[in-house]
């Protein structure tokens, strides 16, 4: 249990996916604007990538080991991390269609979001066991959701400021992001797997 | 080859068939996003945008993705609010120069008016009464400054006047 | 007879930006005539350059964005900002390291963000943690407190000086030989090698409260910090609520096993602790807005400042525990806004 | 230095500087009389008077000259004797800014005599407060209210009258002397409101700041002997004189938005008005005078002065010696919360409580501004629990929502954020600019929601009619399909019989 634990810990702080490990920094830009969207853009993420850990250990394991195919590891991961995207849309759409508007385009991406891959990859790479892989698909969308919504609500702030014309947009929002990683150096060397 | 084939098929297939029985449960409706942007429009009914109304033109914002620039009578402030609410990039209102607001209302001119009723057809608000082959008027307080009055009008007896006046 | 036009209050102002800034500038005086005490004039060399890099960035910056130059230089805030980097740097450090620090806090941290008033994250505390990522080496070469001979070397003014500008030390002295690890350095390097504290302090940099040197000059800003409280230029949330943290967890820890961990006296007494109570976390641009919201800013950064140092790669977490909160802030002053007047149940 | 209390009796506040020992030394002058008088019409809360007399009518003192346009307003008296000069507009101060009301202009005669009056004699309950409106009595502590109004408040019981004699802004001393020299006409006046709203107790509450005025007063609760008077003095803390803090500070209940401390069982009034109330019971006599301070560094003699409503500035100041030196700015009320007028031509008011007079040295306005620094000094301050720098900042960037969740409209514009504020923004200022463009907002937005409706309306009525005409249509094309066929059948079987009677 500790190890789970430590596992969420360490993907959503010490090696936070977005300001220490730089994946996923698309989303992290696009949808930061406004806290709800952040919001929104984060929980969509976490389900994706709860649900793609599971998936692709599942198929990975039952599948694709046993018959012998691992050579279509990628691309069936890219397979199940599509149609889980897919999913996700659906489900907002139908349970909040103003987050699903103001989101548009960002949904979609999640599925080229490199976070996601990434967890999956990274998964089959530690040869994590299913519990360990859905625990650190978690944690990554944990640090994901807490870089976003920080980032966001950072922005509410920054935006209303009299920022530099050639730095207004993303160019702060780089500097900004930047910064908090910087802070989130503060948690290296704590414990982590 | 063939395993492979058939297990990446598989798999698509699965999924595929997933997908298309949740999308049957996860139907989704869109009028809650055009009632809020409905909101956001300054709704004077002017129809400068192309569309028919405020409501048509928050409608092609959602479904048509048509640009939130286009509202003339609403100005930047409007676009600004939109683009805030939609998380879209800011552009200023290029449409016209020229632009229909609130704080101006049609006035008819008694003496002018041929009492033809094409000004009171042309009103999207029921601001204008009248009946054939008689004088019209503007009710100042429902009157939207929309200026689509205006054009039908044989005579040129619509005049704008302040709303305060 | 024709009078003018105002608007209601009609009051002379109390107090304003720069006479809040001067206090401050006022109350870190005791702590710095003991720091030159125990650490050489080092600091005063840093002081200078750095102040002198801030205001000609702020200068700088202030031309480009075509703001009005003479009031925000007057206003004492870069000034306020470079004092506390030299304060975050070694007094024994190359000229560029305080030139750095200041002007990328004054610039990246402060201007680019729109100046005065806007930064989001602490500009002082930006500047330290670039430094301290890109300049490790340098930003770890403490001289030992240099009073009642303890074997260390003594630097004057002059030899500090030609250091800063050249690099170059007497042909004397050593840097390697007559620069030492900080106490907190020590301690976390020796804990890593099951040394156990009380081995650790018995050596010659540590005294009783905490580490040589370091606990009067922690005191003595505590000074400054009382200065600041008094004449109204702070309110005590974050201080206290800080300090408070720091010490429950300290004391907690220190009670289930004296041999591992730090005695809570040693946490407040050393480092940046004091400093970044009264100092650094007080800033009021990067902090909570409300009573309430600072009351958990100031804990949080103790908690954080207390787990970097015990569990953290780094001997000291206070700059890291700030940056965090301040990415907080947003949040906690959204979740602290007071119920209005009249409008509860 | 500000010191804030760690215990407060109300939240927020600020102590300020007390400018009072300026005028609160003199006791009140009770023999100007102007030489001509300007009474407006529209002195109290609600609609205006209307004026009962014509141009060159000889008047005497306490006559009413202007008759309450409606039942439930207040009349207005000729507060001296006279010949009416004019009745014309003229520039008057209301309710924080200066405006044009129709006002009766006397030129007064040195026949001082109030028209005989007596104590006046009531049958009912209903009919006191129609004589207290007639005797144009209104709130003196600014607003105006008419008293009878807020007296007349028979659906929420009345648990407690709080007699204001705070007075906590920094300048004015009128209620403090009205209290030293008048104490048993006050209490006098506050156990007859007492009865009328059937409270239980009344509480005076008086600044500590105010000595005098506390020991007058306790001892003409002894002299009078009732039980059901107590003196509370309460800490100087400005804003203590506002109802809301008043309120929360003796009951710690809050008076929820929108609503009147009646809501929670009080009745503010200010001791003028109670004084104010007890001449009228006693001796018949309207509301026409008034006591002003007349205060600030650019006057000679800094005092209270009993002014005859109506009079204007400019000779009360000449009474008071004239201006001192060059004066920079003259403001009506308090330095908090009061205004500055362009010229001293207009004539003091019912609501007229305080006329300072300020030189070039201490006039305050324009300070260096700096952008905010967030220090968050304005929000402990604050007596209604705002985030002023929030506001500000809702306000720069025009976000109404904002505003709107910030409790903008709350703002009771009291000032004290101004007071402690290191980078000297004007945020009250701002605040008022901001409450006109967010009514305007709401305006416009109330314009926008009928006009969405109306049109809704038409686009339904249109595509109702259009489908009413498309089913017309269908219908006949079906009933015209129909007929065919019933021809075509008649057709086919007069066919058949014909075929049937040739057989």
């Amino acid at each position: 249990m500790t190890e789970l634990v430590l596992i969420i810990f360490s993907a959503a702080l010490v090696n936070n996916f977005v300001l220490v490990q730089f994946l996923g920094l698309c989303p992290l830009l696009g949808a930061s604007k406004k806290l709800e969207g952040a919001l929104g853009m984060a929980l969509s993420t976490g389900l994706v990538l709860t649900i793609a850990s599971a998936l692709s250990y599942s198929i990975e394991h039952l599948l694709l080991i046993p018959f012998d195919v691992e050579y279509l590891r990628l691309i069936s991961f890219i397979l199940v991390i599509g149609a889980s995207v897919q999913f996700t849309e659906l489900l907002l759409s139908r349970i909040s269609p103003l987050l699903h508007q103001i989101l548009g385009v960002y949904i979609p991406l999640i599925a080229s979001n490199c976070a996601v891959l990434g967890v999956a990859l990274l998964n089959s790479n530690a040869a994590r066991n299913l519990a360990e892989a859905i625990f650190y698909g978690a944690g990554a969308a944990v640090g994901f959701g807490i870089a976003l919504i920080l980032l966001s609500s950072l922005r509410e702030r920054t935006d209303e400021e009299d920022i530099p014309a050639p730095f207004r947009g993303p160019p702060i929002t780089l500097i900004t992001a930047g910064i908090m990683s910087i802070a989130f150096l503060g948690f290296t060397g704590f414990p982590q797997t | 080859m063939a395993t492979a084939t058939v297990i990446f098929a598989g798999i698509a297939i699965v999924l595929a068939i997933l997908l298309i029985v949740s999308s049957h449960y996860l139907s989704t409706t869109e009028n809650e996003v055009i009632d809020k942007i409905e909101s956001l429009l300054p709704r004077i009914q002017c129809a400068q945008c192309g569309y028919p109304g405020c409501r048509p033109y928050a409608a092609a914002i959602v479904t048509d993705k048509a640009d939130i620039n286009l509202c003339p009578p609403g100005g930047n402030e409007t676009v600004r609010r939109l683009a805030k609410f939609l998380g879209s990039d800011f552009s200023p209102v290029t449409k016209y120069s020229t632009t229909a607001n609130l704080n101006e209302i049609a006035f008819i001119s008694e003496e002018l008016c041929i009492g033809c009723n094409l000004c009171l057809r042309a009103c999207p608000v029921d601001a204008i009464v009248g009946t054939h082959q008689s004088m019209h008027t503007v009710i100042s307080d429902h009157c939207t400054g929309c200026r689509l009055c205006i054009p039908p009008c044989p005579v040129d007896c619509i005049s704008l006047v302040s709303r305060n006046a | 007879m024709n009078f003018p036009i105002n608007s209601s209050p009609h009051v002379l102002p109390i107090t304003s930006v720069p006479i809040i800034m001067r206090h401050v500038l006022y109350a870190l005086i005791p702590s710095t005539i003991v720091y030159v005490w125990y650490f050489g004039f080092g600091i005063f060399i840093n002081m200078l350059i750095a102040s002198i890099a801030a205001l000609i960035s702020e200068a700088i910056m202030l031309r480009i964005r075509n703001r009005p130059i003479k009031p925000s230089l007057a206003d004492g805030s870069a000034i306020v900002t470079a004092i506390l980097i030299a304060f975050s740097i070694p007094p024994l450090a190359p000229w560029w390291l305080p030139v750095l620090g200041a002007s990328s806090a004054i610039v990246l941290a402060k201007h680019l963000y729109g100046g005065i008033g806007a930064n989001i994250f602490n500009p002082a505390m930006v500047g330290y943690a670039i430094l301290l990522l890109s300049f490790p080496v340098q930003m770890t070469h403490w001289i030992p407190p240099q009073i009642e001979n303890l074997g260390f070397q003594n630097i004057d003014l002059w030899s500090t000086v030609l250091y800063s500008v050249t690099g170059s030390l007497p042909s004397n002295l050593n840097l390697d030989a007559i620069t030492q690890a900080t106490p907190l350095d020590i301690v976390k390097g020796g804990l890593k090698n099951g040394i156990s504290i009380n081995e650790l302090r018995s050596g010659p940099l540590f005294s009783q409260l905490g580490g040589y040197g370091w606990e009067w000059i922690n005191i003595f800003t505590a000074f400054g910090g009382v200065y600041l409280l008094y004449k109204g230029i702070i309110r005590w949330h974050i201080p206290v609520s800080l300090l408070t943290s720091i010490t429950i967890f300290a004391a907690l820890f220190y009670l289930y096993d004296p041999n591992q961990n730090l005695s809570p006296s040693f946490h407040l007494l050393s480092g940046a602790t004091v400093l970044g109570a009264f100092f650094i976390a007080t800033d009021p641009v990067s902090a909570a807005a409300t009573n309430q919201g600072r009351l958990i800013y100031g804990a949080s950064i103790g908690a954080l400042t207390y787990a970097i140092r015990t569990w953290g790669g780094y001997p000291d977490g206070l700059a890291f525990a700030v940056l965090l909160m301040n990415l907080m802030v947003p949040l906690i002053d959204r979740f602290t806004t007071p119920k209005i007047y009249g409008q509860q149940q | 230095m500000l010191k804030y209390p760690l215990f407060q009796s109300f939240y927020g506040g600020v102590h300020l500087e007390s400018h009072k020992n300026t005028s609160n030394h003199k006791q009140i002058a009770r023999d100007f009389l102007p030489s001509r008088l300007i009474i407006p019409m529209n002195q109290q809360f609600g609609s205006d008077a209307i004026p009962s007399v014509k141009v060159g009518q000889l008047i005497q003192k306490g006559e009413v000259i202007g008759k309450p346009a409606e039942k439930n307003t207040t009349a207005v008296h000729a507060s001296c004797s006279g010949r009416v000069g004019a009745i014309e507009k003229h520039p008057v101060p209301t309710a924080g800014k200066v405006s044009t009301s129709t006002c009766v202009i006397i030129e007064t005669n040195d026949e001082n005599n109030i028209a005989a009056q007596k104590p006046p004699l009531f049958k009912n309950h209903l009919d006191k407060l129609t004589a207290i409106n007639h005797a144009g009595i209104v709130g003196l502590g600014g607003a105006a209210f008419p008293t009878a109004e807020k007296l007349n408040r028979k659906s929420s019981h009345c648990e407690m009258l709080i007699l204001n004699g705070a007075e906590c802004e920094p300048y004015i001393s009128c209620d403090d002397l009205l209290m030293q020299e008048h104490a048993t006409e006050v209490l006098r006046g506050a156990l007859a409101m007492m009865e009328i709203v059937g409270a239980e107790l009344t509480v005076v509450v008086i600044e500590k700041d105010k000595p005098k005025a506390i020991e007058a007063i306790s001892n003409a609760i002894e002299t009078i002997g009732s039980k059901c008077i107590r003196l509370t003095d309460i800490p100087t803390m400005y804003p203590t004189g506002g109802e809301r803090q008043l309120v929360e500070a003796l009951t710690g209940k809050e008076v929820p938005s929108g609503k009147y401390p009646i809501d929670v069982g009080c009745i503010c009034q200010n001791v003028g008005t109670a004084y104010a109330l007890d001449c009228f019971f006693q001796l018949g006599e309207p509301l026409i005078n008034r006591i002003v301070t007349v205060t600030g560094q650019g006057v000679k003699n800094p005092q209270n002065v009993a002014v005859p409503i109506g009079a204007p500035i400019v000779e009360l100041i000449k009474f008071c010696g004239g201006y001192d030196g060059e004066v920079s700015q003259l403001i009506l009320g308090g330095n908090m919360m009061g205004y500055t007028v362009d010229t001293d031509q207009l004539p003091v008011t019912k609501s007229t409580n305080c006329i300072i007079t300020t030189k070039k040295a201490t006039t305050p306005k324009p300070f260096e501004i700096w952008p905010c620094i967030r220090c968050g000094e304005c929000i402990p301050v604050c007596p209604v629990r705002l985030l002023p720098q929030q506001i500000l900042k809702a306000y720069e960037n025009k976000n109404f929502e904002e505003l709107g969740k910030l409790g903008l409209s709350e703002c009771i514009e009291c000032g004290c954020c101004d007071v402690v504020c290191p980078s000297h923004i004007p945020l009250v200022e701002n605040f008022r600019k901001a409450k006109h463009l967010r009514m305007q907002e709401i305006k416009s937005s109330e314009l926008s929601n009928a006009a969405q409706k109306r049109y809704e309306l038409k686009t339904q009525r249109l595509s109702s009619q259009h489908a009413n005409t498309e089913k017309l249509h269908a219908d006949l094309k079906e009933s015209i399909k129909e007929s065919s066929k019933n021809d075509m059948i008649k057709a086919a079987v007069e066919r058949s019989k014909k075929r049937r009677d040739k057989k």
